[in-house]
């Protein structure tokens, strides 16, 4: 065996070099960033982006898409900032119920063969709505356990980091590890091929949004702890921001081709993205389009290591 | 079969035939009173949701992945600039449209650009660009209203034969959309690469060119549609396109389009685009608050997906 | 029953229809412990329904399947799966994404349980090594890395691996479509030793010379039906033909070698290796073992003629793809579109498609080369495999370019209408078109005028004229000494 | 002496017209601010997305970067609160207006939203003592401006009874959103006497009524320049008459000041009220005319008038 990378292995080179050149010039724009402090401020609100990104994952890795994320996160949120305070019991009732309807909507994009993206749009509409409803306007509180887990103060390094940590790898193992995890890529790789050996894709399926939505659940809990409270568009722009990292940290629309890994590394990416700019001081007029400047670079930069990658190949 | 029959096998059917429901429940509130006002309303707004929507549809014929994000930062781009340069002149209308056109050129030409130079996904490539039109679009005006031109605020907002202008003019764009899919080589061309990109590749189809070419085409119906607008609704505003990304997509898949590629479908936005308004104004007519109306909106998307999906329709 | 034995599998009396195609028409078969059953038949003859109906993946409309002289009831997947039934399809079936360990998973669904990464690689590797011994294929890579032959390799050892249930019978259906010469070798060869040990195997091929050599029995179909049923040494190459109901026009063998090189080449790529020149009216060979570079020419060849960006008016270069999934028929599509998007150009003024014109050459073709459907307007899926190659075959002659590039076009068609084909490419050939050749079958290489062999992504030897023979080939590709 | 601080305007979103009026005001008065050397910096940073987890991401940067004071006009009254409190630990002094957030250890800069719709009403009992039906057009859903807003319209319909709001709809704070909600409302309500508004959405009601034969009620406007020239072409064309009501963009400076004289050691009252902008019959044109063509009535605050509104509060 020569020494030649797995494809699995360069999928998180790429986005692992990116993290590590942004974070550099994060620390050479603003020194202070680099400390116990710095490091949880700039990376804190990353964990929930982190885990909706592994729920977003979950579901491309069947080939489908998820628009609702960001809406069904705020509506986590939302229920977290309200029932899992006030009435803990109904509270985690209703997130199993999410968890179970997302499972649900699995089986049923599977059995009546509908896109995912179609659907998932109308169910934006419906958490959006239900977030409305728990909440006309913003408010409720954190359950004080998240916002002590949330801003808890671990040993060596700050939370952020090591949730981030925890996060990859219980999402390593759960994907990439296990026979779940394997039947689930199985399915965006070849679905025919899953069937005729004996399994039972409609399972499966549903497995991949139920554990989408355990995921999911995770972000609005752990989103609620770092602000506190809640409203019903409190997290919109995760669905963008979940696609995003998932294709950042290596990932791919279809095929089963998915890196938990390098999705939390690209839900880091994109955070740090953001402070980067900041740190830049660019004139307001310009400071959006900074944004979308700076995601085109990051993908080039993504392009030139791709390229060195299959010259390493073709030798 | 029985040509009745046969035109439930049709993708599009579902979404005219609940916005079919929808227009009769809402008129049904003041028993028929409101017919001709909802009527005209619906083709009015649904207009613009159908231009944007014809471009999206091509674009998501491309195939899977394929999608433009840019849409409303391009609307408003487009309306924004060509406001200011009309500068409420009649004579200026014309310069107007070019630059509206230019303006779509251009920002198509940035998307393709993006999506070939660093072979990144067009959701995320459209994504970042609609950020940097954004920006331009900031840049050029801050947010002044600038009112249209008297005859093309005219035009815009009046009727012909009882049919709102706007709408005489989508369906126009329509019409072409229509030929372009089902009688020209370029419409085979993006049904092939939409099925098959290697495949359509090694069948001789310029497949750069045509993509190209779509990226193109929708980022000008885009800004066509932000002009339009902005005259339409007495000047351009920085957050006009901004409800445009999710209707754009929705009535395209909605309206019958295979989300993977390759089938594209133009009727189906019609229906789709009155669906979409329609049933926003049934849940405001029945005054059910944000939440419920949300929910619902939600619910009859799917119940529409659901009835029409399932079964792939056969193409020829 | 007669014997001692108990059929692995019997079926009897098998009706499946699609529609108003009769796929199976009532038929019965049976497969004993220790025999190979060859089965053999044209295209759309019914020989990957009866299989499905095996592998438990198509319950039949009539008819009964049973096992050990015990009626299944209720057989699908898993009940055949745990009496051993094992199946390598026509088209490859792992998920590319995975690696082979992780596909060894899927395949075998009771391979759970703590540390079954271990298990899986033991199991894979320990079958690969057995049916292919010498291969270098690691069991940690993904499956999408592998070439065409690699992966076939994987499904077939995935085949007869054993996790629990050992394999009673394996179905094979057209498993050396991508496999050269001496990989087949291994394969029939283990085939023989399976059987010898007892277990069964049912072989589809459309090389009949395989199935003449491998089989215990030989079954026949033919429009559904099971037409002739004897023991392997009832059957010669000739007789097989015949009761496949195949006029098999016999090769008229080498062509009669002309003067084309004097003329100036009309293609020409400086690959790796000996420099790769065409001349009009030649028939050109593309040789050596599978997978050595000869299909990246054949995209270099492609990619280097035709624009990416603008339509060419006047295409050089036109190409029949091998894999037809992935680069050569568009699944939503009629067989007639799928026929004529590459000569759109012809049959369009001004960007506007001219239907009448498309009908009406539609309808030449399908003549011309035979295409087994009742309407042009049915979907392409709706044909056989065989019958989609035929459809790509067309599409490609339909168009003006002189020059045709083919990447072992011939996977999965049949005798019968292998001779048709052949036939229009001489004609072809003989009014001055180019055609450049891959092939992994010696019979096709040597219809041609002139070979290059190639190994390891160059080109290593060319052979013209008297010298293109199987020997000098053989030599080429093993030896690799450039001439 | 504040020469040596440095303030940050965190912003949530700039896509309407009131924010960048917002945001020139801002630019103009702390740029002369900073030109004085009143303090040292100033800077203005928009979020992309109007997200309140983007301008919390933000907030924590500016933390980073080590500014004294942030003045914050909040996607959320609460969901910003978390890292609010992060700056205040961090010494930082945090001034909200506009969006004003909750978190106690901030300064509010707020606007008697509730009074605001309250005011509409009580404006239209005068005018049509009759009363009559009403449409109200809303915000943007789940945002409290809105809920605030719309909370005192429906207050001011409990105190004057002869109202009833027969129709509902959200138009966003945005025209062209409004003009489609309205007009696809419209046939299938009865005979409407007025329209009661949030601001930015008057223009585009208007323009939706007058697609159909009804007489036009009375649209209580928003301030944009938009809203009071149609007023104006319908006051000198048949003597229409009705009222504007907004917050000023202005406020940003006013903000600014606070948090400069916070950082000059002032003691001030953690809640300030600022008027609201209003403009009536007789100071349209006065008000008109000295509005920029697109842009929103507005009143900028000196260092003087801060310290004003600061000495009232007490
Ligand atoms: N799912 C299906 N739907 C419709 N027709 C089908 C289907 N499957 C098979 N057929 C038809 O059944 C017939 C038998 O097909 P089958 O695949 O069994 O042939 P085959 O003998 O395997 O041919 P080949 O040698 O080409 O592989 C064909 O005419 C085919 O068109
Ligand atoms: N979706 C479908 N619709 C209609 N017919 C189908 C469909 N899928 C398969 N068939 C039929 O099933 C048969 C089997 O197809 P398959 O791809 O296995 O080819 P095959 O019979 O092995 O052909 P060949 O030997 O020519 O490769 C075909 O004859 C085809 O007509
Ligand atoms: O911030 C709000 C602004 O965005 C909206 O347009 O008008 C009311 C303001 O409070
Ligand atoms: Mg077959
Ligand atoms: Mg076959």
């Amino acid at each position: 065996m020569t020494l030649r990378l797995s494809s699995d292995a360069m999928r998180l080179v790429i986005p692992a070099l990116s993290l590590t050149l942004l974070l550099a010039a994060v620390f050479w724009l603003q020194p202070r960033a680099m400390s116990y402090v710095g490091l949880n401020l700039l990376f804190n609100l990353a964990v929930p982006i982190a885990l909706a990104t592994i729920a977003q994952m979950l579901v491309m890795a069947v080939n489908d898409l998820d628009l609702s994320m960001g809406t069904f996160v705020s509506f986590i949120a939302c229920v977290t900032a309200t029932f899992l305070r006030d009435a803990p019991v109904t509270g985690v009732l209703i997130l199993v119920g999410a968890i179970a309807t997302y499972a649900g909507l699995g089986v049923v994009i599977h059995l009546r063969n509908l896109p995912s993206i179609v659907v998932t749009l109308g169910m934006s509409f419906v958490w959006g709505g239900l977030g409305v409803l728990l909440l006309p306007a913003p408010g409720g509180q954190s359950p004080d356990w998240v916002r002590w887990l949330m801003t808890v103060k671990p040993p060596l390094a700050p939370m952020a980091i090591v949730a981030s940590i925890i996060i990859a790898v219980v999402a390593h193992l759960v994907v990439m590890r296990s026979s779940l995890g394997v039947l689930i890529r199985g399915i965006g790789g070849n679905p025919r091929s899953v069937e005729r050996a004996g399994w039972s894709i409609v399972a499966a399926r549903g497995a991949a949004y139920g554990l989408a939505g355990v995921f999911a659940v995770l972000a609005g809990i752990a989103l609620v702890g770092l602000t506190t409270s809640a409203d019903a568009n409190i997290a919109l722009r995760y669905t963008l921001l979940s696609i995003a990292g998932v294709i950042l940290g290596g990932g791919e629309f279809i095929g089963g081709r998915v890196s938990p890994i390098g999705a939390v590394i690209g839900a880091l990416t994109l955070t740090l993205a953001g402070s980067f700019l900041s740190f830049l001081r660019i004139s307001a007029d310009w400071q959006i389009g900074a944004q979308g400047a700076i995601l085109i670079i990051v993908l080039a930069f993504r392009l030139m290591l791709n390229r060195v990658e299959k010259r390493e190949k073709g030798r | 079969m029985n040509p009745f029959l046969r035109l439930f096998e049709t993708p599009w059917i579902w979404s005219w035939l609940a916005s079919f429901i929808v227009w009769f429940l809402t008129i049904m509130v003041t028993l028929g009173a409101s017919t001709i006002g909802v009527s005209q309303a619906a083709l009015t707004f649904a207009a613009f949701s159908v231009i944007v929507g014809l471009g999206q549809m091509f674009v998501i014929t491309l195939g899977p992945g394929n999608i433009d994000l840019s849409v409303p930062a391009t609307m408003t781009f487009a309306g924004t600039v060509a406001l200011k340069l009309m500068n409420v002149e009649n004579g200026m209308i014309l310069p107007g449209l070019l630059v509206t056109i230019a303006i779509g050129l251009v920002v198509g030409l940035c998307n393709y650009s993006l999506i070939k130079a660093l072979r990144i996904p067009p959701i995320i490539a459209t994504l970042s660009m609609s950020f940097i039109v954004q920006s331009a679009a900031i840049w050029t005006n801050r947010g002044l209203r600038i009112k249209p031109p008297s005859a093309l605020a005219d035009f815009t907002t009046s009727n012909t034969l009882g049919a709102p202008n706007v709408a005489i003019v989508a369906l126009l764009i329509s019409i072409l959309a229509w030929f372009l899919l089902e009688k020209t080589i370029y419409g085979r061309w993006i049904s092939a690469i939409g099925q098959s990109m290697p495949a359509a590749r090694m069948a001789g189809i310029p497949v750069d060119g045509a993509r190209l070419a779509t990226y193109l085409f929708c980022a000008v119906l885009a800004s066509v549609a932000g002009y339009l607008l902005a005259c339409f609704s007495g000047g351009a505003a920085l957050n006009m396109g901004s409800e445009y990304l999710l209707m754009s997509i929705a009535v395209v898949v909605i309206g019958g389009t295979a989300v993977a590629g390759g089938d594209s479908n133009v009727p189906g936005i019609w229906g789709a685009s009155l669906f979409m308004f329609l049933v926003v104004s049934m849940l405001n007519t029945y005054g059910l608050g944000a939440g419920i109306r949300l929910i619902m909106t939600g619910l009859i998307i799917i119940s529409v997906i659901m009835l029409a999906g399932g079964r792939r329709a056969s193409i020829r | 029953m007669d014997g001692i034995q108990k059929a692995v599998i019997a079926v009897d009396g098998a009706k499946v229809s699609f529609g108003a195609v009769k796929a199976l028409d009532g038929v019965t078969l049976r497969v004993m412990p220790g025999e190979c059953v060859g089965l053999v038949g044209h295209n759309g003859a019914g020989k990957s329904t009866i299989v499905s109906v095996i592998n438990g993946g198509l319950t039949p409309q009539a008819g009964s399947v049973a096992s050990d002289d015990e009626r299944l009831e209720r057989y699908g997947i898993n009940a055949a799966r745990a009496r051993g039934v094992r199946c390598v399809f026509q088209e490859l079936s792992l998920c590319p994404n995975l690696s082979i360990v992780e596909n060894t998973r899927i395949m075998h669904r009771d391979l759970g349980g703590f540390g079954w990464r271990t298990r899986a690689q033991k199991i894979i590797e320990q079958s690969l090594d057995t049916v292919f011994p010498g291969h270098s294929i690691g069991s940690s890579r993904a499956v999408g890395d592998l070439s065409i032959a690699e992966r076939q390799m994987v499904e077939i050892a995935m085949a007869f691996s054993d996790a629990g249930i050992a394999p009673r019978l394996v179905i094979l259906d057209e498993p050396t479509s991508s496999l050269d010469a001496s990989l087949a070798r291994q394969m029939l060869d283990h085939v023989r030793r399976f059987v010898a040990a007892g277990g069964s195997v049912i072989f589809i091929s459309h090389i009949l010379h395989e199935i003449l050599e491998t089989s215990d029995r030989i079954i026949v179909m033919k429009d559904g039906r099971v037409v002739a049923e004897r023991p392997a040494h009832g059957f010669d190459h000739h007789g097989l033909v015949e009761a496949m109901g195949t006029v098999a026009k016999e090769g008229t063998g080498q062509r009669l070698s002309r003067e084309q090189a004097a003329a100036p080449p009309i293609l020409s790529h400086q690959a790796e290796g000996l420099s790769f020149k065409a001349h009009e009216g030649e028939i050109i060979g593309l040789a050596g073992l599978a997978g050595h570079g000869q299909t990246e020419l054949l995209l270099a060849l492609h990619a280097a003629q035709s624009g990416n960006w603008r339509p060419e008016r006047d295409p050089l270069v036109t190409f029949v793809a091998g894999d037809r999934r992935l680069n050569g028929v568009f699944e939503l599509w009629s067989i007639l579109r799928n026929f004529s998007i590459a000569s759109l150009g012809d049959l369009s003024r001004r960007g506007l498609i001219l239907a009448k014109e498309e009908e009406t050459k539609g309808a030449d073709w399908k003549r011309r080369i035979e295409i087994r459907t009742p309407d042009l307007h049915n979907r392409i899926l709706s044909l056989s495999g065989g019958n989609q190659q035929k459809v790509l075959f067309a599409r490609a002659l339909a168009t003006r370019a002189p020059i045709v590039l083919m990447d072992d076009p011939m996977r999965g068609v049949d005798v019968g209408t292998k001779q048709e084909v052949y036939k229009i490419i001489r004609e072809e050939a003989a009014r001055g078109r180019t055609f450049v050749w891959y092939s992994t079958e010696m019979d096709e290489v040597r219809l041609c005028d002139r070979v290059y062999v190639f190994r390891e992504g160059r080109i290593m030897d060319e052979l013209a004229a008297d010298a293109v023979n199987e020997t000098n080939i053989i030599t080429a590709s093993f030896s690799g000494v450039p001439a | 002496d504040t020469s040596a601080k440095k303030i940050a305007l965190s912003n949530n979103y700039a896509g309407n017209s009131w924010r960048q009026a917002m945001l020139t005001s801002w630019e103009k008065v702390t740029g002369e601010a900073v030109k004085a050397g009143v303090v040292a910096a100033a800077d203005a940073f928009t979020t992309a997305e109007n997200q309140a987890t983007e301008q919390a991401a933000q907030i924590q940067n500016m933390i980073l970067q080590g500014y004294d004071a942030i003045v914050l006009n909040a996607a959320s009254p609460t969901a910003l609160n978390g890292a609010v409190k992060e700056a205040c630990d961090a010494g930082i002094t945090v001034v909200s207006f506009d969006g004003i957030v909750t978190e106690p250890c901030a300064w509010r800069i707020a606007v008697d939203f509730k009074e605001m719709g309250r005011s509409q009403v009580e404006y239209l009992s005068k005018k049509l003592p009759d009363g009559g039906n009403l449409l109200e057009i809303r915000g943007l859903a789940g945002v409290f401006v809105d809920d605030e807003i719309s909370a005192g319209i429906h207050e001011g319909v409990k105190q004057f009874p002869q109202f009833k709001i027969v129709g509902s709809v959200h138009g966003d704070w945005a025209q062209d959103v409004a003009q489609k909600a309205v007009a696809g409302i419209l046939p299938s309500l009865p005979d409407i006497v007025g329209v009661v508004t949030q601001g930015g959405d008057g223009y585009g009601a208007a323009q939706a009524i007058a697609a159909t034969d009804r007489k036009m009620p009375i649209i209580v406007m928003g301030n944009r320049e938009d809203e009071l020239r149609w007023w104006k072409e319908q006051k000198d064309a048949k003597g229409y008459e009705t009222m504007s009501v907004s917050i000023a963009p202005g406020v940003s400076t006013l903000a600014f000041w606070v948090a400069q004289q916070i950082l000059d050691g002032k003691e001030v009252k953690k809640d300030l009220v600022v008027p609201f902008l209003r403009i009536d019959q007789d100071n349209l044109e006065t008000n008109l005319a000295n509005t920029q063509a697109g842009g929103v009535a507005n009143v900028e605050y000196t260092q003087q008038d801060a310290l004003k509104v600061i000495e009232s509060a007490k």
